[in-house]
């Protein structure tokens, strides 16, 4: 019960941070330069149909009100019309957001396989060669911007070896499944067409992989660090001392605690994922929230940038409250201690 | 053919390596214990005890810490040669333990029932493997054997759900749960208040005594010495300074150092602060040559500065490593 | 509560705030004494060290130190355009004929200069907000500043400041301002949570009895103590605002041409790969050099505050 | 344990993947259309050249890269890509040819009134729509004016100057002018004529356009509503538009013609070089590096061609800020640039321009004199210049595009040359967006810019319009800010006569009246390059297709036997 409490308030607290987020934006957005009526419907738009769109825009109307009105349109989904693509900017978020998220979930997917694997390698074999590879591998992955792995992957494995394809979502000889969620690999798999799943599962590795590599290096980092702390904690010496197998002290007693501030790190790189993408959607051809979002900005088109920031803080936000019950989950502390707190 | 004893350890060193180089934390302990004996080991704090338990039972978390040299014989087998599998066999039913701090042994994001189940699990033959039922019921079981109400509830309890009491008798309740032949009491309740640390040393005792199980317990207090033990081992500086039977020990201390922990009596505080013996355990990094205990020692004279105390015997069962007694006793040197 | 006011009490009765002072001041001094200790024996942080004093002086001696000094500002030599590295060009030239290892060294000026003067404009603001909020914890200051902080922090700080960018003139300058802007409030949570754990501590106590100021507590007592975790982020922050300013000029909205920056570098060679690979490979690896010499230097400083672990 | 489980999981799908790539598909296109067995079931074919495949009949396929984006709404699109594309899925009344001209394309005929105010079409009967339906002159009267209203795309070229367009009947179309225009009737080439009836189905009712709600914007982005030879397939946005042919199209296809066609919105250099070279490409962009270009020429089966633009390369110096007003200030500038250097920096084949408006444009005058390099002429120009003796004091800004990393180099050769005559010159980088935002404006504007601009229709006076009337001020295809009111008389009074050669000879006397104002340094006229495979038949490559942007690439032409 009060643990749904905790959770309650830690929504509301969020929307709060979010609203004042919105004030931002919106502050940003209308004191650039520019009329946004006539952004909204183009430079050679006739003079009548601007400002009709400034009587829907509300632009007459003081900045609070107009305010009231941005707000109650984006809340219902209505960020107005792209400059660049010149339609809602709702229709193209909607376009473009699947293909990033399935590139942030896959990533996500393989900084934390990729993260703890190498971070649980790294503590159980500690000091030894593989130990120092893959601590020279967190090393290089750390310092190296995503762009320079996405380039680098493209050079190599794209053009050199012809491994990966890299460009786009599917080949052009493959159908894309009948769309459910936009995520082709899943939309692919609800389809049973397992050949187009495949075809999506390579077009989707280079460009994942490139914006993992800096994920996976942190992850592993930390996970063997806190393996490491806790590997000569007294309850480990204790399940030792009482007879339990080595395997089940590493692989159960010793890698649950250990997973707790892997796990925080992870939600917070991959709701960072989204805005780091932009790069590498740029460098793969990947038709992706971040890049539609780059675009924009490029193109000082306020109502997708309004948009996109929004949503990458809601995202965010979101992460960071999901974060919070996986960890809550896999510690009990905390989960207690909230609950009764709260 | 002798019987081997349950545990002998011989000239055991143990060393930690950090930045600043080598803490050299034993420095040849020499133990000996027969199996159904209750043998008692003191010292202050930072003496070495832990890690002499530790160290039997091979978990010590290397790194940092190595064994340079010795031997642990576990009924005449070496501990310290045992392949992982030979060691797993030694572990929980031959020897297990009680850990010092009841609440840093409990894993915390597990439930008692999870931990305790698990080692209940393992320490069965592995040839005949209890069904999860049969595991459940053992492990309310021992809950039931230290006392504890309400076992089901308890078993799907977090550790931070707990008072420092019962997770004490949850230690305990598991450390027995394997039915070990040995078993290690690091300072049990030591971080308790005194009314229930009394209950849970009394518990022990009554769990020890109706199973018959050999024990070793480490203990500040020495009321709890006299009243358990049959024997008693006196610890300074990773070295064994006396060991006599508890009664004798009590009525004639020998070494300077037990003298000065009976002034200290009822209790020793962490520190070392205490009316006998002024000073503290010395820097485990450059120890002082020769008697470690010298800097300390009331009656240190000058070859206590330069050598190393030999163990001298002073009756069968009594023995201690002090230069005063050289005249005394026949000394065995140790190396 | 009233338990730890007593105890306050009896401290400053006992001690004098100047025998206070001593105790923390020798105490300081003993904990840097060995915090070096501790960081030298570490053999990468002082790779780290080494790196980043060998940047800092390449940056700084840039003009002495290059080959082709010239190649560095406005320069064409379409004759002697895309040479494969030699003697004469280690890195090779460029799609315009100038000294990709000149460019090289000189770009590592901007990409210093953006570290540093970011922090600059980040830290102390930050700082002093964490600073006010946690002593001025649970009033409506507190509030204000943590909302406002929260706020900020909702979003990653690279896309406001690609925002905040896109919408400023494109140059060094605007770009350091919209990195900034996004990034003091991660100073002000990391002071406010130390904040929030000192005010508690003795030393402020006791200077709060003895009647001390408020700036003093804040600046004499409390500040001091933060200063360790500070000065650990900062120097893993460098790395990552250079590589934040590397993916602006990439994106063309950080350092202007001619002057040379990494990421334009970058940016620009990777048009001529694979076969004049030498033009984007070697500012990639440079920006690797320096991010790696600044992290590796931060986990020294990391270790060093680091209590000692047995 | 929890652990061990993932990464068997992660080998798993990694060998999975690895195991497609041995056996993903190789270029030859699946003869299956839609639903293609999974992947792993078709053999590897990575050199089909080696051993051809015994695929029965190939579906013949053309790829394009295209710099993005790609807007294909007929009142929305103008840039390159957008304007290679509309071609393909609308129909316009007029066609234009590879003689400057424009033929009868839906409208078979046409009447113009004695005046030159009022055009007469006759349409074609029986053209469908490809959704079956007719195309009436209603459908041309609503595509103009939903053209009108939006204002974007073509709306500049196309309605300006209509006074009102009415539908006779169904297959009569009339069209008022305000004024005589030789460029009203070549200006039809951009009124692409859409489907009414499937554009009002699809219109969101609310949205800018008062009853018209959206005018239909949001659906058009990714949909057609035309007539065209091709009709739009799959239109995932910002990765490629896939059109197929339209087998009811009313004109001629090439025999070869394209099945389909893969229009691909990238020009990352080695994406587009390694599908080129995966024979996954039939043609390049025209954005690669000079480098690249060169590469491409080396795969085998590839050849590089340089066609003719309408596009010339221009440094446009503003004429109203110290001291680049002083008209022997510009002189000395033409005179010192160093337009051989130049070319060598471009393309085999590239021109000099010889006019201030490119050389291919009908009606230029290619017998006027033109600037050189010569450094004695520019000093002596230099001379003449009111600021010569305090030209430290004036450095000249000059600005060029971001996103064409190219025109560094010439920015930094212009420093260089101008650095001999003693003119200082500093050099700045300007996103795109931003040049527009500078040139909009008399106090930002640099004093020079270096802009790519494309004329409209191949028409050298409608090139003089968009390059130096004052109604072009203040937009970036005019930095030069001349506003010259005799100029603009010239300019209007030329287009207004219908005569093709008094026509010209009044374009003649503008340019030489240029030439001496030297507003612009002119550097070439630009040609636009690709790589393009040897199995495809690209009439342009030959000359045979008009210069109008986009039209290079009209599919029905193109002829496609690649294996």
């Amino acid at each position: 019960m009060s643990t749904l409490n905790f959770l309650v308030r830690r929504i509301i607290y969020s929307v709060f941070v979010l609203l004042g987020l919105s004030i931002v934006i919106f502050v940003i957005a209308r004191i650039m330069p520019g009329d946004p009526a006539r952004m909204a419907v183009g430079a050679r738009a006739p003079q009548w149909v601007v400002d009709r769109i400034r009587e829907q825009m509300h632009l007459n109307e003081p900045l609070p009100v107009q305010y009231g009105y941005w707000l109650r349109d984006a809340l219902r989904g209505d960020f107005g019309l792209s400059l660049v693509t010149q339609r809602p900017v709702t229709s193209d978020i909607r376009e473009f957001f699947p293909a990033s998220l399935e590139l942030v979930l896959f990533s996500g997917f393989l900084s934390a396989v990729g993260g703890i694997g190498l971070g649980v390698l790294s503590a159980r074999y500690k000091d030894t060669w593989i130990d120092n590879i893959v601590r020279l591998f967190s090393y290089a992955g750390v310092v190296t911007p995503s762009y320079i792995f996405a380039i680098l992957f493209v050079l190599l494995l794209g053009w050199a070896l012809k491994w990966f394809p890299i460009i786009g979502r599917l080949s052009e000889e493959v159908t894309a499944p009948p769309v459910v969620t936009g995520l082709i690999t899943l939309d692919a798999l609800l389809a049973g067409q397992f050949g187009t799943f495949l075809d999506a599962l390579r077009h989707i590795v280079l460009p994942a992989l490139s914006l993992a590599m800096g994920a996976i290096a942190q992850e592993a980092r930390i996970t063997r660090s806190s393996m490491a702390d806790n590997l000569s904690k007294d309850y480990i010496a204790s399940a030792r001392a009482l007879g339990i197998p080595e395997r089940i002290v590493m692989g159960r007693f010793l890698l649950k605690p250990s997973l707790i501030p892997t796990v925080s790190i992870l939600g917070l790189d991959i709701a960072a994922t989204f805005s780091v993408a932009f790069l590498v959607e740029l460098i793969f051809n990947w038709p992706g929230l971040a890049r539609y979002g780059m675009q924009s900005m490029m193109h000082k088109d306020l109502n997708a940038i309004s948009a996109v920031i929004l949503i990458l803080g809601a995202i965010f936000v979101t992460v960071n409250i999901v974060v919070d019950i996986i960890v809550a989950w896999l510690d009990p502390r905390i989960r207690l201690s909230a609950a009764r707190s709260a | 053919m002798t019987v081997p004893p349950l545990v002998e350890i011989k000239n055991l060193h143990v060393h930690f390596s950090v930045y600043g180089g080598q803490l050299k934390v034993l420095d040849g302990v020499n133990f000996v214990m027969r199996s159904g004996e209750k043998v008692g080991l003191v010292g202050e704090t930072g003496c070495g005890k832990t890690t002499t338990m530790k160290a039997i039972l091979r978990v010590l978390p290397m790194p940092p810490a190595r064994i340079p040299q010795g031997e642990i014989y576990f009924k005449g087998r070496d501990i310290l040669k045992m392949s992982e599998g030979e060691l797993a066999q030694i572990r929980g039913r031959g020897i297990s333990m009680i850990f010092q701090d009841p609440t840093a042994a409990l894993n915390p994001v597990f439930s008692i029932g999870e931990q305790l189940e698990a080692v209940i699990r393992y320490s069965s033959d592995q040839k005949k493997p209890l069904s999860p039922q049969e595991v459940h019921q053992r492990a309310i079981a021992s809950l039931q054997e230290v006392a504890l109400a309400d076992p089901e509830r308890l078993l799907r309890s977090y550790p931070i759900q707990l008072s420092g009491g019962m997770r004490q008798r949850v230690c305990i309740g598991m450390a027995l749960a394997t039915g070990p032949e040995l078993l290690i009491a690091d300072e049990p309740g030591t971080s308790l208040d005194v009314t229930i640390q009394d209950q849970i040393l009394r518990l022990l005792r009554k769990l020890v005594e109706e199973k018959n199980t050999s024990i070793i317990l480490i203990t500040h207090t020495l009321g709890i010495v006299r009243e358990m033990t049959d024997r008693v081992y006196v610890m300074y500086a990773g070295n064994m300074v006396e060991v006599a039977a508890t009664k004798e020990l009590f009525a004639s201390p020998q070494h300077p150092y037990t003298r000065g922990l009976m002034d200290a009596v009822p209790r020793l505080t962490g520190g070392g602060v205490s009316d006998g013996i002024p000073g503290r355990i010395p820097n485990y990094l450059n120890p002082p040559p020769g008697c470690r205990f010298h800097p300390r020692c009331p009656q240190a004279i000058e070859i206590c500065r330069r050598e190393k105390p030999p163990t001298y015997k002073l009756s069968e069962a009594h023995e201690v490593a002090c230069f005063l007694y050289a005249d005394n006793g026949k000394g065995t040197q140790s190396s | 509560m009233a338990e730890q006011a007593a105890i306050r009490h009896e401290l400053a009765a006992n001690l004098t705030v100047q025998q206070i002072k001593q105790l923390e001041r020798r105490s300081r001094r003993e904990s840097l004494g060995r915090a070096w200790y501790k960081f030298s024996r570490n053999p990468l942080s002082i790779v780290g060290v080494a790196t980043v004093a060998l940047v800092v002086l390449l940056a700084i001696f840039a003009p002495w130190v290059t080959p082709y000094p010239k190649h560095a500002g406005a320069f064409t030599d379409f004759a002697h355009a895309k040479i494969p590295p030699s003697l004469e060009h280690p890195f090779g030239t460029d799609q315009i004929g100038r000294d990709v290892l000149t460019r090289i060294i000189f770009g590592l000026r901007s990409s210093l200069l953006m570290g540093v003067v970011v922090l600059a404009l980040v830290v102390p603001p930050g700082v002093l907000l964490g600073l006010l909020a946690g002593y001025y914890q649970g009033t409506w200051i507190d509030t204000v500043i943590m909302r406002v902080t929260d706020i900020f922090l909702s979003v990653p700080p690279l896309i406001l400041a690609l925002a905040v960018a896109s919408v400023l003139k494109p140059n060094l300058w605007n770009g350091m301002m919209a990195v900034s802007l996004m990034w003091w409030p991660w100073y002000t949570r990391l002071v406010y949570g130390l904040g929030v754990a000192l005010r508690n501590e003795y030393f402020v106590s006791a200077a709060e009895v003895t009647g001390a100021s408020t700036a003093h507590i804040i600046f004499r007592e409390i500040l001091p103590n933060t200063i360790s975790p500070i000065l650990t982020k900062m120097s893993l922050d460098v790395a990552w605002v250079i590589i934040i300013g590397s993916m602006l000029s990439f994106v063309g909205l950080g350092v202007q041409p001619p002057e040379p920056s990494l990421g334009t570098m970058v940016a620009d060679g990777s048009r001529y790969l694979p076969d004049q690979w030498w033009i984007a490979v070697f500012p990639a690896l440079a920006i690797v050099v320096v991010v790696l010499g600044f992290n590796l230097l931060g986990d020294g400083v990391r270790d060093m505050f680091a209590a000692e672990e047995i | 344990m929890f652990s061990k489980r993932l990464i068997v999981l992660a080998t798993l799908l990694t060998l999975a993947s690895l195991l497609a790539t041995q056996c993903a598909p190789g270029p030859a296109p699946a003869p299956a259309p839609t639903q293609a067995p999974p992947a792993a079931e078709v053999p590897a074919t990575k050199a089909p050249e080696a051993t051809p495949p015994p695929a029965p009949v190939a579906k013949r396929v053309f790829r394009a890269t295209f710099s993005p984006p790609l807007r294909a709404d007929p009142a929305v699109g103008n840039d390159y890509v957008a304007s290679s594309t509309l071609p393909n899925l609308y129909d316009t009344l007029v066609f234009p040819n590879a003689q400057g001209g424009v033929d009868p394309w839906l409208a078979e005929s046409w009447d113009v009134s004695s005046d030159g105010l009022t055009y007469t079409f006759h349409l074609r009967k029986g053209v469908k729509f490809h959704d079956g339906t007719e195309l009436k002159a209603s459908d041309v009267v609503y595509s103009f004016d939903r053209l009108k209203t939006i204002g974007e795309g073509y709306a500049y070229l196309v309605t300006p100057g209509v006074e009102g367009v009415t539908a006779l009947d169904d297959y009569t179309v009339e069209f008022k002018v305000t004024q005589a225009s030789a460029l009203f009737l070549p200006s039809l080439v951009r009124l692409y004529v859409a489907n009414e009836d499937l554009v009002r189905q699809n219109t969101k009712a609310e949205g800018p356009y008062g009853e018209n709600g959206d005018y239909g914007k949001e659906w058009l982005q990714t949909h057609d509503a035309g007539s065209g030879p091709y009709k739009i397939k799959e239109f995932p946005l910002e990765q490629y538009v896939l059109m197929e042919k339209f087998p009811d199209w009313w004109g001629k296809f090439n025999p070869n013609a394209p099945d389909e066609a893969r229009f691909i919105i990238t020009t990352e250099a080695v994406t587009v070089r390694s599908l080129l070279e995966n024979k996954e490409l039939e043609i390049t962009d025209q954005w690669q590096s000079l480098e690249a270009y060169q590469a491409f020429e080396k795969i085998p089966g590839v050849k590089v061609i340089a066609l003719p633009t309408l596009s010339s390369f221009y440094y446009m110096i503003n004429t109203k800020k110290p001291p680049t007003d002083d008209v022997h200030c510009r002189k000395a500038m033409a005179y010192a640039f160093d337009y051989d250097t130049a070319l060598t920096l471009e393309w085999p084949g590239t021109q000099q321009m010889i006019a201030p408006v490119s050389a291919i444009l009908a009606g230029v005058d290619k017998t006027l004199p033109h600037y050189t390099r010569d450094l004695d002429k520019a000093k002596e120009e230099l001379a003449q210049c009111k600021y010569a003796a305090e030209l430290d004091k004036y450095p000249v800004e000059v600005h060029w595009v971001a996103q064409v990393p190219d025109e560094e180099k010439y920015a930094l050769l212009f420093q260089a040359n101008m650095a001999e005559i003693g003119i200082k010159v500093e050099v700045v980088k300007v996103p795109w967006l931003s040049m527009v935002e500078n040139t909009s404006k008399l106090e930002t504007a640099p004093h020079i810019a270096t802009i790519y601009v494309s004329s409209d229709l191949p028409e050298a006076g409608l090139m003089m319009r968009q390059r130096y009337h004052s109604s072009t001020t203040g937009t970036w295809q005019q930095n030069e800010w001349l506003q010259d009111p005799e100029m603009d008389k010239a300019i209007d009074d030329a287009l207004a006569t219908l005569d093709q050669e008094e026509r010209f000879a009044k374009y003649s006397a503008i340019q030489a009246k240029l030439i001496d104002l030297a507003p612009s340094v002119w550097i070439y006229d630009q040609l636009e390059k690709h790589g393009i495979r040897e199995c495809v038949d690209f009439p342009a490559a030959r000359g045979e297709t008009s210069v109008v942007m986009g039209y290079y690439f009209f599919l029905p032409d193109i002829g496609v036997t690649c294996q």
